[in-house]
C-alpha cells in the first residue's frame, strides 16, 4: 500500500433517546467542532498554505431525514462551502472506509467524516421496511427486527446456541456501558432479566435488542502519514479495510452463515497482515443490534469456529478482563443510532488506542478491530483494523 | 435576544402519504401470475449451477447467468426458521401475534419467506412440514397465498 | 416454459408509504420563530468575521466555518419593510411533470418575492409571498412591508407573515 | 493521483418515460451487461461495485442492497453513494478513487433512476422545512431553472429566439442518440410557442423525468492496458459544493445576493471549471477542449454554462449560438448526446455524460460522432444547490 492513513482526531455526542431541542445541524456540529479544536485544523479554503480539510464525507439516508439529498440540508454545519463533499448511503463504517480509499487514491489528503442520525424524528422501522425487495418481501411488513429474529432462531437452532448465552452478551455490553459517559442506556441486568423481558419477535426479547430509539452524531478526521505526524503525537493507523455484500433475499443463504462478513474480514486481515486475530487484536468494537449477532459475528471475524459463538462467549476471552475485550463501550446494545453506529465503533476503537478511554480503557491496547454493517441480518459488512 | 431562560421548543410535523407502484418486471410478474391464475409456485433455474431460485429471479446471484427457464416447485415445504412477532407497526399487514417463516419448498434451492397460519405459535418447530393455503380472491401478489399451514 | 420477453401480463405491486418527521427548528431559528410569533419581530444573526447578516439565523457561518456565539451583539433586528430584489409569478404550475406536461390546472399563486429586509445586508434574503398579484404593478427594487397575521393566528412559522404589501412611495 | 485510471467499458440503457417490463433489478442489470460486453469482461473480473441513485425518489432504503442480484455485486467489495443530482458524477469519482487506491483491479460503477415507481417524480421536491414553507410547495428545480433563465435574459447573454435555436440543436442531437429519452423534431417556432411555466421558462426548455441506467468500468493503468484496446484516461476530476444557506423557504431562488456570481447552478460549475483548467493547463477551453458533455437541466443552463465554462466572454453566449460553435460540427461540440434536456434519469445522468464522452473519444459515436478528432473531453454532473463534480477525459495521457 503506497500511502499510510491515520485517524488524528475523534469525537462523539452523548447518545440519547430524544435530543428534541436540537436540530440535525446542531447535533452534527458538536463533534465536528470538537475534532476541529482537537487538531487546530480548519478547511482548506480557510487556510493560507492549503494545509486543511479537503474532503467531507457523511453517511446519511433520505428516509431518516425525510428529504432528498439528505446531507445537503446540514451542509453549512459540515463546512462544505467550496469543498468536495459526498454522502455514503450506508453505515458510518463504510464512510470511514471510503475516506481511507480517497486518501489512498492520492486525490485527497485530509478527510472529515461526520455522521448524524436522529431516530426520534421518524419511525426507523418504517424506513427499514423500505429496505426490503418491494415485490417479494416488503408486503410481509418485514423490518430489521423480524428479519433478525428469523436469523437468530436459524442460528440458535442449528448450532444449539442457548438464549442464556445470548443474554450474557446483553449483560456484558450493558455493564460495560456504565464506564462509557457517551452511552445512552447502561444497565445492571442479569441473564434472568433478559430472559424475562418482553418478547418482541421470538427469540429476541426487549433486552436482547438495542434501545428502540437513539439520537447522536460522531466525527473523525483522517489524513496522510506525513500530515498526521504534524497534527498529533497519537496518530492511529488504519492498516486494514475490507467490505463485502451478500445476497439480499433472506432465503438465498443459510442465515446461520455470515459469508459477507467472512469475506470482508479476510480482505481487512490480509491487508493488515493479520493471521491469528485473537493474538494480534487487543480490543474489538463489533456492531450488533441484537445479542445473537455478537456470537455470529465473532465466528465471521475468525475469533472462533462455525457454531462456536456461544462457547467463545462463555470462555470469557471477550470480557473486559479477557484476552481480547469486545465492546468496552457497550456497543450498539447500549444505544447508537443507525448510520452512526458503525462509525461510533471506529471512534471507540481509536479512543482505546489513544489511551483516552478512561474507565473503559483496555490497558496497553495497540491494535483494534472496528466493524459495522448495513442491511437486515448483516447483508453488507465493513471491517477496519486500527493500530497505534 | 440571546438566551435568557430555557424557551419553548417549536416542533414541525411533516407528513408524507404516497402510493408507490413497483414494477415487477417480466420474470417476477410470471411468478405472481402463476400463483394468481394457476395456484402454482414457480422458480427459475440457472443453466450453469442448476440452482432453482424461488421466488423466481431474473439473474443467478452466484454466477450472474440470466435465468431463462421457469421450473414449477411444490407448494409444500419445510420450515427452516420462523419467528412469532409480538409487537405492532403501522406497516405490519396484521395485528400481533403472527408468525413469519422461511420455507424451503420441495424442489427449490432457496427459502421462501411467508406467514404460518392455522396453528398455535407454540407448536411450530424448525423442520416442520407445511403447505400453502391460497386465497380465493387472488390479485397478483405474494399475499395471494394466505399462509402456510402445518401438514 | 421459459422466460419470453413478451410476457403480456406485467404487474406492478403497490406500496403505500406513510411516514412522518417531527423536527425542531434549531437553537437560533427556534428563537427567531418565537420572536415572530410572540412579538411580530424579525431577527437575524451576524457573523462576527465576515459580517454577513444571516437569515434564517444559524449557529454556524457557512463561509467562515466558525460557530456564531449566542451573544446579544451577534443578533440583528430586521425591519418590517424591505426591498424586493426579484420576484416571479407562477402562471403555469410549480408541480410540472416535464415529461407529460401534466400540471394541476387552475393553481393560482401569489407572486413570490426575494425580499431583502431593512437592517440586513446583501446576504440577507428571504423568499416570501407578495400581496400584489398584478405583476405589472411590481418591479425589481420595489419597497414592501410585512403584513402580519393576528397574534392568535401566528404559530411560529414563516407564514406568520401573511404577505408583503407594496409600500406606496409618494412621487 | 496515486495511479492513473482509465475507463475500459461503458453501458447505457435507452431513456424512457416508463419501463413496465423491468424491475429496478433488471434495469441496472441491462446497463451492467452492456458495460461488461463493451469491456469484453465477465462479472468475475470485477472487484468493486459502486451504485448510486436518489433513493427517496423510488422509496427504497439502501437501494444497493436489494439490487445485488442485478448489479452482480454478490461477494464483491463496494458501497452506495448518494449525493444529489450530481450522484452520477460522484459515483464516477468514487469509482476512480477506488481504482487509484491500489487495492483493486477493476471497479464497476452503476447509476440509475426509475422515477415511474415513485408516486410522483418530484417526491424529492416536496421536502422543504415546514417552518419555511410559505407557498405550499416551491417546485424547487423548476424555480431554480427560472432563476437561470431570468439571469441569462437580464445579462443579454441570449434572447428567447436564440434559446429556441439551442433547443432545436439539443432536440436534433437527442433524436440521433439511441439512448436519448426524447427524440423530438422541433422547429424554433414550436419552442417559442411552448407553454410558459414561469416566464421566460417554457415547458420545452425543461428536462424530462426519465427511467434509465448507466454503467461504467474503470481500472488502474496496469489493468487498463492489459484488459482494454482503447482505454480512455481520466486526466483529472474535481468535486465542489456550495453549502451556503439551504434552509430558506426557496433557497434556490435567492439570486445574486446570496450567491456571489448570480444564479445558483452556475457557481459550482464555474468553480469546478476554473480549478480543472488551472490544474491541467487549459487557458483557452474553446480551443483546447474537443468536446463537452454537460449537465444542463434546461436550455437556459446550457447558455449560462457557455459563459461559466469560459467558452466566451461574460454576456457573449449569443456569439457561440450564432456561430453554431457548440453544434456537433462546431469547434466546441456541446452535449452531442442531446444532453439532460433530452434525458434525465438523475442517478444515471452524470454517468451518461461520462459514457458519451468515452464513446466520442473512441470515435464510436456512429451517426452522432462529431467530425473533429476528440482527444480532450470535459464532462460534469451538477446537483441540488450548486454541487458540481467534473472530470476531464482524454485519449492519451
Amino acid at each position: 500500500m503506497n500511502r499510510k492513513v491515520a485517524i488524528v482526531a475523534v469525537a462523539q455526542t452523548k447518545y440519547e433517546a430524544n435530543k428534541s431541542s436540537l436540530w440535525q445541524g446542531d447535533v452534527a456540529y458538536e463533534p465536528i467542532e470538537k475534532v476541529l479544536q482537537q487538531t487546530g485544523l480548519t478547511y482548506q479554503d480557510r487556510t493560507k498554505n492549503g494545509f486543511g480539510i479537503d474532503r467531507i464525507l457523511t453517511a446519511g439516508e433520505d428516509h431518516l431525514v425525510g428529504r432528498t439529498c439528505n446531507s445537503f440540508w446540514i451542509h453549512h454545519y459540515l463546512g462544505a462551502y467550496r469543498m468536495s463533499q459526498d454522502n455514503i448511503s450506508g453505515d458510518g463504517a463504510f464512510a470511514v472506509y471510503h475516506g481511507v480509499i480517497d486518501i489512498l487514491s492520492g486525490h485527497y489528503d485530509t478527510v472529515l467524516i461526520a455522521t448524524i442520525t436522529k431516530e426520534s424524528e421518524t419511525s426507523r422501522a418504517a424506513a427499514e421496511n423500505c429496505y426490503f425487495d418491494h415485490i417479494f418481501l416488503q408486503p410481509f411488513g418485514l423490518d430489521y427486527l423480524s428479519a433478525s429474529a428469523l436469523q437468530a432462531r436459524r442460528y440458535m437452532s442449528k448450532y444449539g446456541i442457548s438464549r442464556e448465552q445470548c443474554a450474557q452478551v446483553a449483560v456484558r455490553n450493558r455493564a460495560n456501558a456504565k464506564n462509557n459517559p457517551y452511552a445512552q442506556e447502561p444497565l445492571d441486568i442479569t441473564v434472568q432479566d433478559v430472559l424475562k423481558s418482553e418478547m418482541l419477535a421470538s427469540p429476541i426479547s426487549a433486552l436482547d435488542s438495542k434501545p428502540p430509539v437513539s439520537d447522536g452524531a460522531c466525527a473523525l478526521i483522517l489524513t496522510t502519514e506525513e500530515k498526521a505526524k504534524k497534527i498529533t503525537d497519537k496518530p492511529i493507523w488504519i492498516d486494514g479495510i475490507g467490505n463485502c455484500r451478500d445476497s439480499h433475499y433472506l432465503g438465498d443463504r443459510d442465515l446461520s452463515d455470515c459469508d459477507s462478513l467472512v469475506m470482508a474480514t479476510k480482505r481487512a486481515y490480509s491487508m493488515a497482515g493479520i493471521t491469528d486475530p485473537l493474538k494480534e487484536i487487543d480490543v474489538a468494537e463489533v456492531s450488533e443490534e441484537y445479542t445473537y449477532q455478537e456470537l455470529l459475528w465473532s465466528e465471521g471475524l475468525g475469533f472462533c469456529g462455525k457454531g462456536e459463538g456461544g462457547k467463545f462467549m462463555e470462555k470469557g476471552i471477550s470480557r473486559m478482563s479477557g484476552k481480547m475485550p469486545i465492546n468496552p463501550s457497550g456497543g450498539i446494545l447500549a444505544g447508537n443510532p443507525i448510520g452512526v453506529a458503525g462509525m461510533a465503533r471506529v471512534v471507540e476503537a481509536a479512543t482505546q488506542l489513544r489511551g483516552e478511554a478512561g474507565a473503559r480503557q483496555v490497558e496497553g491496547a495497540k491494535s483494534a478491530l472496528a466493524h459495522g454493517y448495513t442491511g437486515a441480518c448483516g447483508q453488507s459488512h465493513c471491517v477496519l483494523i486500527l493500530r497505534k | 435576544m440571546s438566551a435568557a431562560a430555557p424557551e419553548e421548543i417549536l416542533i414541525s410535523e411533516r407528513n408524507f402519504d404516497s402510493i408507490f407502484s413497483y414494477t415487477a418486471g417480466t420474470v417476477r410478474s410470471k411468478f405472481l401470475t402463476e400463483i394468481r391464475d394457476n395456484k402454482k409456485i414457480v422458480g427459475t433455474k440457472c443453466r450453469r449451477c442448476n440452482t432453482v431460485w424461488v421466488p423466481a429471479r431474473s439473474t443467478c446471484v452466484k454466477c450472474f447467468e440470466s435465468l431463462k427457464d421457469f421450473v414449477e416447485v411444490s407448494d409444500r415445504g419445510t420450515v427452516t426458521t420462523y419467528t412469532v412477532i409480538n409487537v405492532h407497526q403501522t406497516f405490519y399487514p396484521m395485528n400481533p401475534p403472527f408468525v413469519l417463516a422461511i420455507i424451503q419448498l420441495d424442489g427449490a434451492d432457496t427459502g421462501f419467506v411467508h406467514f404460518i397460519g392455522e396453528t398455535d405459535p407454540e407448536d411450530i418447530k424448525v423442520g416442520m412440514r407445511v403447505s400453502a393455503v391460497f386465497k380465493e380472491d387472488r390479485k397478483g401478489s405474494v399475499l395471494d397465498i394466505k399462509y402456510f399451514k402445518p401438514i | 416454459m421459459n422466460v419470453n420477453s413478451n410476457q403480456e401480463d406485467l404487474l406492478t405491486v403497490p406500496h403505500r408509504l406513510t411516514a412522518s418527521w417531527r423536527e425542531p427548528a434549531g437553537v437560533f431559528v427556534n428563537r427567531m420563530l418565537l420572536a415572530m410569533r410572540d412579538k411580530a419581530e424579525l431577527w437575524a444573526v451576524k457573523c462576527p468575521i465576515c459580517e454577513r447578516i444571516l437569515f434564517p439565523p444559524e449557529i454556524v457561518c457557512a463561509m467562515c466555518k466558525v460557530r456564531i456565539e449566542d451573544k446579544d451583539e451577534n443578533w440583528v433586528r430586521l425591519g418590517n419593510e424591505g426591498t424586493v430584489l426579484k420576484f416571479y409569478h407562477v402562471t403555469g404550475s410549480r408541480e410540472v411533470d416535464p415529461s407529460t406536461g401534466w400540471h394541476p390546472k387552475g393553481q393560482t399563486f401569489n407572486p413570490i418575492g426575494l425580499i431583502m429586509p431593512d437592517g440586513g445586508n446583501k446576504w440577507t434574503v428571504m423568499a416570501h409571498v407578495l400581496e400584489e398579484t398584478d405583476t405589472s404593478k411590481l418591479y425589481d427594487g420595489i419597497r414592501v412591508k410585512a403584513v402580519w397575521k393576528k397574534r392568535e393566528e401566528r404559530q411560529g412559522l414563516m407564514s406568520d407573515i401573511k404577505f408583503w404589501s407594496i409600500v406606496e412611495v409618494e412621487k | 493521483m496515486a495511479e492513473k485510471v482509465a475507463v475500459i467499458g461503458v453501458g447505457q440503457t435507452p431513456g424512457k418515460r416508463s419501463r413496465k417490463d423491468v424491475s429496478e433489478v433488471e434495469l441496472v442489470n441491462e446497463a451492467v451487461r452492456a458495460a461488461l460486453e463493451d469491456a469484453e469482461l465477465t462479472i468475475n473480473d470485477i472487484d468493486v461495485v459502486i451504485q448510486g441513485n436518489m433513493e427517496f425518489f423510488e422509496g427504497t432504503f439502501y437501494t444497493d442492497q436489494w439490487l445485488v442480484e442485478g448489479l452482480g455485486a454478490y461477494g464483491k467489495s463496494g458501497l452506495k453513494v448518494n449525493a444529489a443530482g450530481d450522484t452520477g458524477g460522484t459515483i464516477f469519482a468514487s469509482g476512480v478513487s477506488h481504482a487509484a487506491s491500489g487495492l483493486f483491479k477493476t471497479v464497476l460503477v452503476v447509476g440509475f433512476e426509475k422515477q415511474d415507481e415513485g408516486a410522483y417524480g418530484g417526491i424529492g421536491m416536496r421536502s422543504e422545512d415546514s417552518f419555511f414553507d410559505i407557498a405550499g410547495g416551491s417546485g424547487r428545480a423548476i424555480g431554480a431553472m427560472w432563476g437561470t433563465a431570468v439571469s441569462v435574459i437580464d445579462r443579454k447573454s441570449a434572447t428567447e429566439e436564440l434559446a429556441a435555436k439551442v433547443r432545436v440543436k439539443e432536440a436534433k442531437c437527442g433524436s440521433r442518440n439511441p439512448y436519448s429519452h426524447l427524440k423530438l423534431q422541433l422547429t424554433e417556432q414550436d419552442v417559442l410557442n411552448s407553454d410558459i411555466v414561469i416566464w421566460p421558462l417554457r415547458f420545452l426548455h425543461i428536462c424530462p423525468t426519465s427511467v434509465s441506467s448507466c454503467a461504467v468500468i474503470v481500472a488502474p493503468e496496469k489493468e487498463a492496458k492489459r484488459l482494454c484496446r482503447k482505454p480512455v484516461w481520466v486526466k483529472d476530476y474535481y468535486c465542489i459544493h456550495s453549502g451556503l444557506q439551504p434552509r430558506v423557504g426557496e433557497p434556490w431562488l435567492n439570486l445574486g445576493a446570496a450567491y456571489p456570481t448570480g444564479p445558483q447552478f452556475r457557481w459550482g460549475v464555474e468553480q469546478a471549471a476554473i480549478a480543472l483548467y488551472k490544474r491541467n493547463g487549459i487557458v483557452n477551453p474553446r480551443k483546447q477542449l474537443d468536446l463537452i458533455e454537460s449537465y444542463s437541466p434546461s436550455t437556459w443552463h446550457e447558455i449560462d454554462y457557455y459563459e461559466a465554462l469560459k467558452l466566451c466572454e461574460p454576456g457573449e453566449a449569443w456569439k457561440l449560438i450564432e456561430e453554431e460553435a457548440t453544434w456537433p460540427d462546431g469547434d466546441i461540440p456541446y452535449d452531442v448526446s442531446g444532453g439532460v434536456v433530452s434525458t434525465n434519469a438523475i442517478g444515471a445522468t452524470g454517468l451518461h455524460r461520462v459514457a458519451e464522452t468515452v464513446i466520442q473519444i473512441r470515435g464510436e459515436g456512429g451517426e452522432r460522432q462529431v467530425p473533429k478528432d476528440v482527444n480532450l473531453g470535459l464532462t460534469f454532473a451538477q446537483g441540488a444547490d450548486q454541487f458540481c463534480t467534473a472530470a476531464i477525459l482524454c485519449k492519451t495521457l
